[in-house]
């Protein structure tokens, strides 16, 4: 588990992982991206604010949780903070196991509970000034409130 | 009592962190939102408008009936959106 | 989708099929590797044999419904035939949409899928000899037969 | 008409592809199934031991009622174990 301002590339992460271990059969992974629009507007760049020391310790309680529920050899979270460009990778997740169904179910939950527990908070760039993004979990009540909280409008 | 305000949060108490004395009779993070709202504004008017606001001591989420003590590090900030 | 006795590299695929796509929010891959022991003995070598031309349909027609059943941006299948050795790449699929969850849950259907059918056999080769390997699908009923039909020994 | 056998039921019949011409009647895989354990009688053997043999004709998987024709090429093999 890192939390760090640099790239990475995913590649050489998915590389090292496996090597050296060929009682691995499969590894899962997830790359999150910064997408250049969102909520119809186009981006400029995307900047991650986070909580040093407790994003850390809710990425290893994410991460240990997955140890153990599913027999995995490996596993892997590198999530980034700060300003970021479109197109640029922000968040891996992987897993790596002997068997297929742990590596893959296991990565999928490591992307959920991290994006409900991991404490980031995206703020977007673009047209027309910055914007602090919504939780998608919120239901649509919620969601309603978060507006008036936040004005909805544009910082 | 070491206080820590994140996103947007940060930007309505206009301090990202700030030190204070919990005072008698405050002994959740309920009522620590009430003590906090009396020095900021808007940070009662945004609890006050949808409640939206997540807290966590010494760095666990927690609830609003979580017990809070002086040396706790307390935290409040929107619903995480990383990933 | 491609077919080919060649390794292959996962993070220059993978880069490859996001590349100059800034709509993308998130890419799921699997990789497969040759593991150094199954069934309780250490492998030298694994060969898959398939069956040209409806191999590279089974993985069109598995890409096509994938496609269809959730807005990707992108995806990618790469097969290995032929001999590899313990840690190699024998497979990749990955694909890549702006929604997480359909990343993630085509990337499972799509190895899934293909598991059941594309045309390729796996033969395994180590201490004692080759041994074809069964298909994991099978039930315990088919499995027992399955052993019949090959004599379950090392040929 | 094509016949091609696969993995372990290419090493029973000896050759991965033949030429044969459909006998009058023969009109299913199932039919055909039963011509070709005369040809091989390893053939026959293994679908005898358990029926775990797969079959495609022109490159698509299908069930043994499915119809077979002169020109066709069909394929038979075990349950694959590629991924």
């Amino acid at each position: 588990m890192r939390v760090q301002a640099e790239p990475f590339d995913v590649g050489q992460e998915l590389a090292q992982l496996t090597a050296g271990n060929t009682g691995i059969g499969g590894v899962a992974s997830f790359t999150g991206l910064v997408r250049e629009f969102a909520g119809g507007r186009r981006l400029t760049s995307m900047t991650l604010e986070h909580y040093p020391g407790m994003t850390e310790l809710e990425l290893a309680r994410v991460e240990a949780e997955a140890l153990a529920r599913w027999p995995l050899d490996a596993s892997l979270i590198v999530h980034r903070y700060g300003k970021m460009l479109p197109g640029e990778p922000i968040v891996l997740v992987a897993t790596a196991s002997a068997h297929r169904h742990a590596a893959l179910e296991s990565c999928a939950f490591l992307i959920d509970w991290l994006k409900t527990r991991a404490t980031f908070w995206k703020f977007e760039e673009g047209e027309g000034g910055g914007l602090w993004v919504e939780a998608k979990e919120a239901d649509d009540a919620a969601t309603k409130r978060w507006h008036l909280a936040t004005g909805g409008e544009l910082v | 009592m070491k206080i820590l305000y994140f996103a947007w949060l940060r930007q309505r108490t206009g301090t990202p962190t700030e030190t204070i004395e919990l005072p008698d009779g405050v002994t959740t993070v309920a009522g620590l939102m009430a003590h906090l709202g009396e020095r900021h504004p808007a940070f009662a008017e945004a609890v006050g408008a949808g409640g939206i606001v997540r807290c966590a001591v010494n760095q666990r989420h927690v609830d609003r009936d979580h017990p809070v003590a002086n040396g706790d590090e307390v935290a409040f900030f929107p619903p995480v959106t990383g990933g």
